[in-house]
């Protein structure tokens, strides 16, 4: 039974618990059934892992109806790999939002609080799982409207204009999606990527099969908050309660990232995006634009959260720089550092919200003196600091290494430079920080305050990531050989498309999935 | 004159989302935004359900006699992406509505000059 | 001398590296309790020093020791490999750390530090990371010990926790990591990509078909990204880190630290490159006479500076070059000279610079010209200063004579007068900027203004110092005459000879 | 004739979507918007689309324009002159457009049956799926039965919409009575009333379940309802409503309604089908399918009744509240 419909239980589970989570409606009850919730998600998560690296691909058939008039949801090694990275996040920022959320959030929202964030985890799990790309619309406006919510929940005003221009900004790129959709569906008449993908090729140089393209690349770009198009990002993660900002910056735009891997590889095919239509170009150049221009200006913020913000922007750029590179290992950096960037930022966002929690300001100024008075917590925003820095024995590392290699692999020595040193410029955002929390006198005006390390509650979540972020930086097998055979599914896929272009047969159904894993077993 | 025919639907369904998609970028009150981003998401309709539309069909709900129908899938969609657009907008109204009550103003170049917007 | 013969030769090299680990973890939990704490450092080190023996009595017996530890990437891993140029650094280092402990508990006590927990658990971690780089089997495990000294030493430097500490501390960081990032990793990854492997090799890994451009801008990356080894113009962090403790600056920054740097980078010659693949690289000179341009500039500077640490570290800077410029001539008997320099500059300025401690601690002073007379207060301190300087400038009968003797030998063979012209010259700098300091302290009279009360009160420094720096000016002295065990060692890197 | 109309309504659209660009009264624009949702309603209808015509009047010129005017209320009705040029949202828009123009111009010709998406996918919805279904109306098939996992996930968006707006603006119940609210005084509105709501919410229950057969749905009865009772709330005032509907109620309604149609697909799993397989629901698949669509549309009514009265509400208590200030 469980086996079954193991690939529509991440999804229904939550989106199921969220009604419940608000008819519980007493904060302790929502908070202990959302994390409970999300758990289990996560268990499933892992044993969805466990069988796509198995048996390579698992399609299934909501409703019944077989693609691709009905839905389908198709999990493989790539989505199954971000899923898990999803859910277990989302399971550790629960546990710490139990204190951080009472202090940042009205009483009265709070059970609206865990409904959000449930409805934010099903939306994100089916935007990865389905294969269906309206179906993915829809669970990507679930997940927005969650989002949206989660962000103004906040107690300081600037949250509201925040969440509001991440609204319109989401709005926007949601509908483009729309769009390139609906332009696709109208050369093609299928929703189904495995279809569209099939019939895409019989359309080849059409120009409404580019448009669509676009306004697919467009909109997409706007929700994983590529450069230029990011100016949302830094007020919404700022503002936000801290809680969500570290479910967000290390889910949200981790699986917008992954819905342009799957639109690219598994529906356009890489040939038309990137030799056709030249996106590689513009992908690496707007990447590394993003790596020295928000990295530069994390250096100036004041604001921790903000500094952090642009950070992300800066990472995301790293993850499109991976899959821009056109490389099986290309696009196993992005993989791995997908995972691995939730790990350090993940850390990062909750030691940031334990010092809101106690100092009730994140400036800069304000971290002074807190590495006596917060060890563990500064501690744990040193390690993570240090893997954003990317110093070995930590995953930032691990995906640093990764990204260079496959960078030098197509010769792109230029490029591989950049990504080294666009990446000192954490050394000075992190460094700064770190220099005021131990290196600097606690105010006097503060020593009076009663500042000490926070609840175990929250600091258990963190430190399970900051050991992730050692763990993994130093046992590597596990994410590189799920983001390996995630990107050779990938790239097999893809080519298995593209031969059969080249030998002009056309494969109907599901037939060119099962040639793909044929190969690959 | 055919090639005119074929498409001048598409292209007045282009206009209206190109209007309204400038009234959402260009407006500075925040509820003209909103105002612009139903039109935007509504003429983003129009053009699902032109594509849907077979010359000489009818609406598909079985009538005897009948053997050509409209594509019934672009309504579905349309369905779903109306209701949707409504969640937004009210979602987007509510924020409005706040940020009106925290800031006393929701014109967008009055900000500004309150510190507060990035 | 072997006490651990009952151990697998290989788990010599893991103590090597846990000892002083695990001496910083009981640093920490001693801490409350000074006395048991400074044990605790003292013993760590006295283990330490019996493994690094033991491990030389195999390297001298042949036995090849072997560790991978954990594979980081497919095929690529932290692994160690014991060669006999590592354990040449690791007796030094190990060695010197003994006689450092002894010397910052004088120091540190007599100077009333603060954070003495935090000083001794840092510094015990970064010789655990020292010792990692010494018997790196791999680029990859040298780059992730070097970082971790990056960081350990970091907050040594900062100590203080005044501005000028915070200020010293960001350039150190700033310039260590940004070189070790942007160049030394760079030019890691592309050595790999190159030739999909990171092992030290004799001869090098790199042969005819790798193109010779990219590999003479990998020297040079490689060059730069060990930022320790402070080659000009990436030299500013070096006086910078003088804003340390004494005892930072004598071990770390005349020893570990700045020795790692050099060390790490004759060893990516001799095992990378290969001493005879450098031969055919166009950057090799060039880079060579960029270090031999830092001898003398940097000398230059040292004259113009009146604070004592300030001159030790541009005096510092300049002899480091010595050893890359031994590295890069590509000679064998240069780099002979290049490996026993670590050694013999080591024992000599470490002697400087507790000498320059013992003046602080004493006299609270700083700057040469307030120095005049004090020879006649603190005659031990002063004859142990002009012991090292004599060691430094490379005058017989001290240690560094020999080293010099070989660098000089080197540059003649392979008819590279330039570099005989600038060690000279370099020697007379020396005497130059080193010499008057002793000679003005014992002969000149007090300059006027000095306050006499003061005066009269000063006195030696506390003992722990004065044993310390007999210790070391007496090596400096014994090294002279008794360095063929050094030789040895140093015969058996290969590719390298003193004949 | 159909074109003809076709082409008389977009001009109109345009005309309409222009002068919203330039007008500054926020009233006027949010009235020209509805009339705009309503053209759009026109061109669904002409266009065969009755269902999603059915819809955009019901919420676009029906619930959007009420909830833009609620808001108007309370933020102002006058929008004040732009400070930034307008000159870089214009260039934005017109390379946007050109790309879409670009874009249609490889596009199959408007209403030609020989189009893809009328030979792919398609065809089956409309030649298999009264068979397969047993229901006229292929939209109400389509929606809830072959793509039900999107309209759950639509049931599912609004549901998110009450959260947010709730959270953001909580509905308050009033604990003093003096204040008269709503529309008390006018007599022959209260008389009107009374016999308009029984009517509009009979009309929705017909909707509701005629959606098999003819246009409608579990949607547009939920929106038509929860009008009923937003007249109700308007002339009689909130607290009134709130002793008839409470907020609280709305919201355990709401989470009902989901629930609801969730447990379809839970038991179609007990029963040994995939999530939402309506065949498992009884021996005969179509009386399967029917069952389960009629549960699901309910499910659905449910919770955009629920959902978009108490939308309404927090607006309200909003409006009443700066009226009060």
């Amino acid at each position: 039974m469980l086996e079954q419909h193991l690939a529509v239980l991440p999804i229904i589970l939550p989106l199921i618990a969220a009604p419940l989570a608000l008819i519980l409606g007493r904060s302790i009850f929502s908070w202990g059934f959302a994390t409970l919730v999300s758990g289990l998600a996560f268990l499933l998560s892992w044993q969805l892992l466990a069988a796509a690296l198995s048996d390579g691909v698992l399609s299934y058939a909501v409703g019944g109806w077989a693609p691709p008039w009905g839905i389908e949801l198709r999990v493989d090694a790539a989505n199954a790999f971000v899923l898990l990275a999803v859910t277990a996040i989302s399971t550790l920022v629960l546990v710490y939002s139990k204190h951080s959320i009472e202090k940042e959030v009205k009483a009265a929202n709070h059970s609206l609080f865990y409904t959000a964030h449930l409805l934010c985890l099903a939306g994100l799990s089916g935007i990865l799982i389905t294969g269906d790309a309206f179906n993915l619309f829809v669970f990507l406006e679930i997940s927005s409207l969650a989002t949206y919510t989660l962000v103004s929940l906040a107690s300081d005003r600037r949250c509201l204009t925040a969440a509001f221009r991440y609204l319109v900004m989401g709005t926007i790129g949601a509908t483009f999606i729309l769009i390139g959709v609906g332009l696709l569906y109208m050369k093609t008449g299928t929703l189904n990527m495995l279809d569209l993908a099939e019939r895409i090729d019989l359309y080849d140089s059409s120009r409404t099969i580019n448009t669509g393209l676009a306004f697919i690349m467009v909109g997409v770009s706007i929700k994983l908050a590529l450069f230029p198009l990011h100016m949302w990002l830094p007020p919404a993660y700022t503002h936000a309660p801290s809680a969500v900002t570290a479910f967000l910056a290390s889910t949200a735009t981790k699986v917008a990232v992954y819905v342009m891997i799957r639109f690219i590889f598994t529906v356009f095919g890489i040939d038309h995006v990137f030799v056709d239509m030249g996106m590689g170009l513009i992908l690496m150049a707007l990447a590394v634009v993003a790596i020295f221009k928000c990295s530069y200006m994390a250096t100036v913020q004041s604001n921790v959260k903000t500094v952090l913000a642009y950070s992300s922007v800066a990472q995301i750029g790293y993850l499109v720089l991976g899959l821009s590179l056109v490389s099986v290992s290309g696009l196993m950096a992005s993989m791995i550092h997908i995972f691995n960037h939730a790990l350090m930022k993940g850390a990062l966002f909750m030691a940031v919200g334990a010092v809101f929690y106690r100092v009730g300001s994140v400036d800069i100024k304000d971290f002074a003196g807190l590495g006596r008075k917060m060890p563990l917590t500064m501690a744990a925003f040193t390690i993570a600091g240090l893997s954003i820095i990317g110093v070995p024995l930590t995953v930032g590392f691990v995906s640093k290494w990764y990204l260079v290699i496959a960078a030098l692999e197509q010769d792109q020595w230029l490029v591989a430079a950049l990504v080294l040193v666009g990446s000192l410029f954490a050394v000075i955002y992190i460094g700064r920080i770190i220099e005021a929390a131990y290196f600097q006198k606690l105010p006097e005006s503060r020593s009076s305050e009663n500042i000490k390390e926070v609840s175990w509650l929250m600091l258990v979540p963190m430190w399970v990531l900051v050991i992730a972020n050692i763990y993994f930086g130093i046992d590597t097998s596990l994410t590189t050989e799920a983001a390996n055979s995630a990107s050779e599914w990938l790239f097999q896929t893809n080519s298995m498309l593209e031969n059969k272009v080249m030998e002009g047969e056309v494969l109907e159904g599901h037939a060119i999935e099962e040639k793909a894993q044929e190969v690959s077993s | 004159m055919s090639f005119i025919l074929d498409y001048y639907n598409y292209w007045v369904v282009v206009f209206l989302m190109m209007a309204g998609f400038y009234i959402v970028i260009s407006a500075n009150n925040l509820v003209k935004k909103i105002v612009g981003l139903n039109i935007f998401q509504t003429s983003v309709f129009m053009l699902y359900i032109s594509m849907g539309k077979v010359s000489g069909g009818t609406a598909p709900i079985v009538v005897e006699g009948v053997t050509q129908y409209s594509n019934p899938l672009p309504h579905v969609l349309i369905l779903t992406a109306i209701v949707v657009g409504v969640a937004t907008t009210a979602v987007g109204l509510a924020l409005i509505v706040r940020i009106k009550r925290a800031y006393g103003t929701v014109e967008e170049n009055e900000f500004d000059n309150k510190d507060d917007v990035i | 001398m072997n006490l651990w013969q009952a151990l697998e030769p290989a788990q010599l090299i893991t103590l090597s590296i846990c000892v002083p680990f695990v001496g910083a973890l009981l640093v920490i939990a001693t801490g409350k309790v000074p006395n048991l704490r400074e044990a605790v450092t003292l013993i760590t080190a006295a283990i330490l020093l019996s493994l690094v023996l033991a491990i030389t009595d195999y390297t001298f017996l042949g036995t090849t020791l072997e560790l991978d530890v954990v594979e980081l990437f497919p095929g690529l891993g932290i692994s160690f490999n014991v060669e006999p140029l590592g354990v040449l650094f690791a007796l030094v280092a190990s060695f010197l750390w003994i006689v450092t402990s002894i010397y910052a508990i004088g120091y540190m006590r007599g100077h009333n530090e603060i954070n003495q927990t935090r000083f001794f658990c840092c510094f015990a971690l970064s010789i655990s990371s020292v010792m990692g780089i010494c018997f790196s089997g791999n680029l990859l495990t040298l780059f992730i010990f070097y970082e971790v000294l990056t960081l350990s030493t970091y907050p040594l430097v900062t100590h203080a926790g005044n501005d000028a500490a915070k200020q010293g501390g960001r350039i150190y960081l700033g310039i260590l990591l940004s070189t070790s990032i942007a160049f030394l990793l760079f030019a890691i990854l592309g050595t790999y990509a190159l030739t999909g492997t990171l092992d030290f090799r004799a001869g090098g890994i790199f042969d005819d078909s790798h193109n010779k451009v990219v590999l003479s801008v990998l020297l040079v990356l490689f060059c730069y990204g060990v930022g320790k080894a402070a080659i000009m113009p990436f030299h500013r962090w070096l006086p910078a880190a003088m804003v340390a403790p004494t005892p930072v600056s004598a071990l770390l920054h005349a020893v570990a630290v700045v020795k790692a740097g050099v060390f790490s980078i004759l060893k990516i010659i001799i095992y990378i490159f290969g001493i005879e693949g450098l031969k055919d690289l166009v950057t090799t000179d060039v880079m060579l006479y960029i270090g031999a341009a830092t001898i003398v500039l940097s000398s230059c500077i040292a004259m113009t500076k009146d604070n004592l640490k300030a001159r030790l570290a541009y005096s510092t800077v300049s002899q480091l070059s010595y050893i890359v410029v031994g590295a890069l001539l590509a000679s064998s008997i240069a780099s002979a000279g290049a490996a026993l320099h670590i050694a013999t500059h080591a024992v000599g300025k470490i002697t400087l610079f507790f000498c320059a401690g013992a003046i602080m601690v004493a006299s609270h002073k700083k700057n040469i010209s307030d120095m005049a007379g004090l020879g006649r207060k603190m005659p031990i301190t002063f004859a142990a200063f002009a012991i090292g300087a004599i060691s430094i400038i490379g005058l017989p009968p001290m240690a560094g004579t020999w080293s010099k003797w070989y660098l000089a030998i080197g540059a003649l063979e392979t008819d590279k007068f330039i570099i005989v012209a600038v060690l000279m010259v370099s020697s007379l700098l020396n005497i130059a900027y080193l010499l008057p300091i002793p000679i003005k302290a014992f002969f000149s009279k007090p300059a006027e203004g000095a306050e006499p009360w003061r005066w009269s009160q000063t006195k030696e420094a506390p003992l722990p110092i004065l044993v310390a720096l007999t210790v070391t000016s007496g090596c400096c002295l014994a090294m002279f005459f008794y360095l063929q065990p050094l030789v040895d060692l140093v015969n058996l890197i290969p590719g390298v000879s003193t004949k | 004739m159909a074109e003809f109309i076709d082409l008389v309504l977009l001009a109109m659209l345009a005309l309409t979507a222009l002068r919203i660009i330039f007008l500054k009264d926020l009233f006027a624009v949010v009235m020209l918007f509805g009339i705009y949702s309503f053209l759009s309603a026109l061109i669904f209808l002409n266009l065969d689309a009755v269902d999603v015509a059915f819809t955009e009047a019901s919420v676009g010129a029906g619930i959007s324009t009420v909830l833009m005017l609620v808001t108007l209320a309370i933020t102002g009705r006058k929008e004040k002159q732009s400070t930034h040029s307008s000159l870089l949202p214009l260039f934005v828009v017109l390379v946007t457009g050109a790309a879409l123009i670009y874009g249609t111009l490889d596009m199959p010709p408007f209403g030609h049956p020989d189009n893809p998406v009328h030979q792919h996918v398609a065809p089956r919805y409309i030649e298999e799926s009264p068979k397969e279904v047993g229901l006229p109306n292929m939209v109400t098939s389509v929606l809830a039965s072959y793509r039900g996992f999107d309209t759950l996930g639509e049931t599912v968006v609004v549901f998110s919409a009450v959260i947010g707006v709730l959270s953001l603006l909580g509905v308050r119940r009033k604990k003093k009575k003096d204040l008269e609210s709503g529309l008390e005084s006018h007599r022959v509105l209260h008389v009107v009333a009374k016999i308009i709501i029984p009517l509009v919410i009979l009309f929705a229950l017909y909707v509701q379940f005629h959606g098999d057969f003819g246009p409608g749905g579990g949607f547009q009865a939920g929106v038509i309802a929860a009008a009923a009772f937003i007249l109700y709330a308007l002339i009689l005032g909130l607290p009134k409503a709130f002793a008839v509907v409470g907020p609280r109620f709305l919201q355990w309604m709401a989470a009902a309604g989901v629930l609801l149609y969730a447990s379809v697909g839970l038991y179609s799993m007990y029963m040994g089908g995939h999530f939402l397989d309506y065949n498992q629901l009884a021996t005969d698949p179509v009386a399967g399918q029917h069952y389960g669509i009629i549960i699901i549309e309910l499910g659905v009514g449910v919770t955009v009744f629920a959902v978009m009265l108490n939308i309404f509400y927090a607006f309200g208590s909003q409006a009443e509240r700066s009226n009060v200030q």
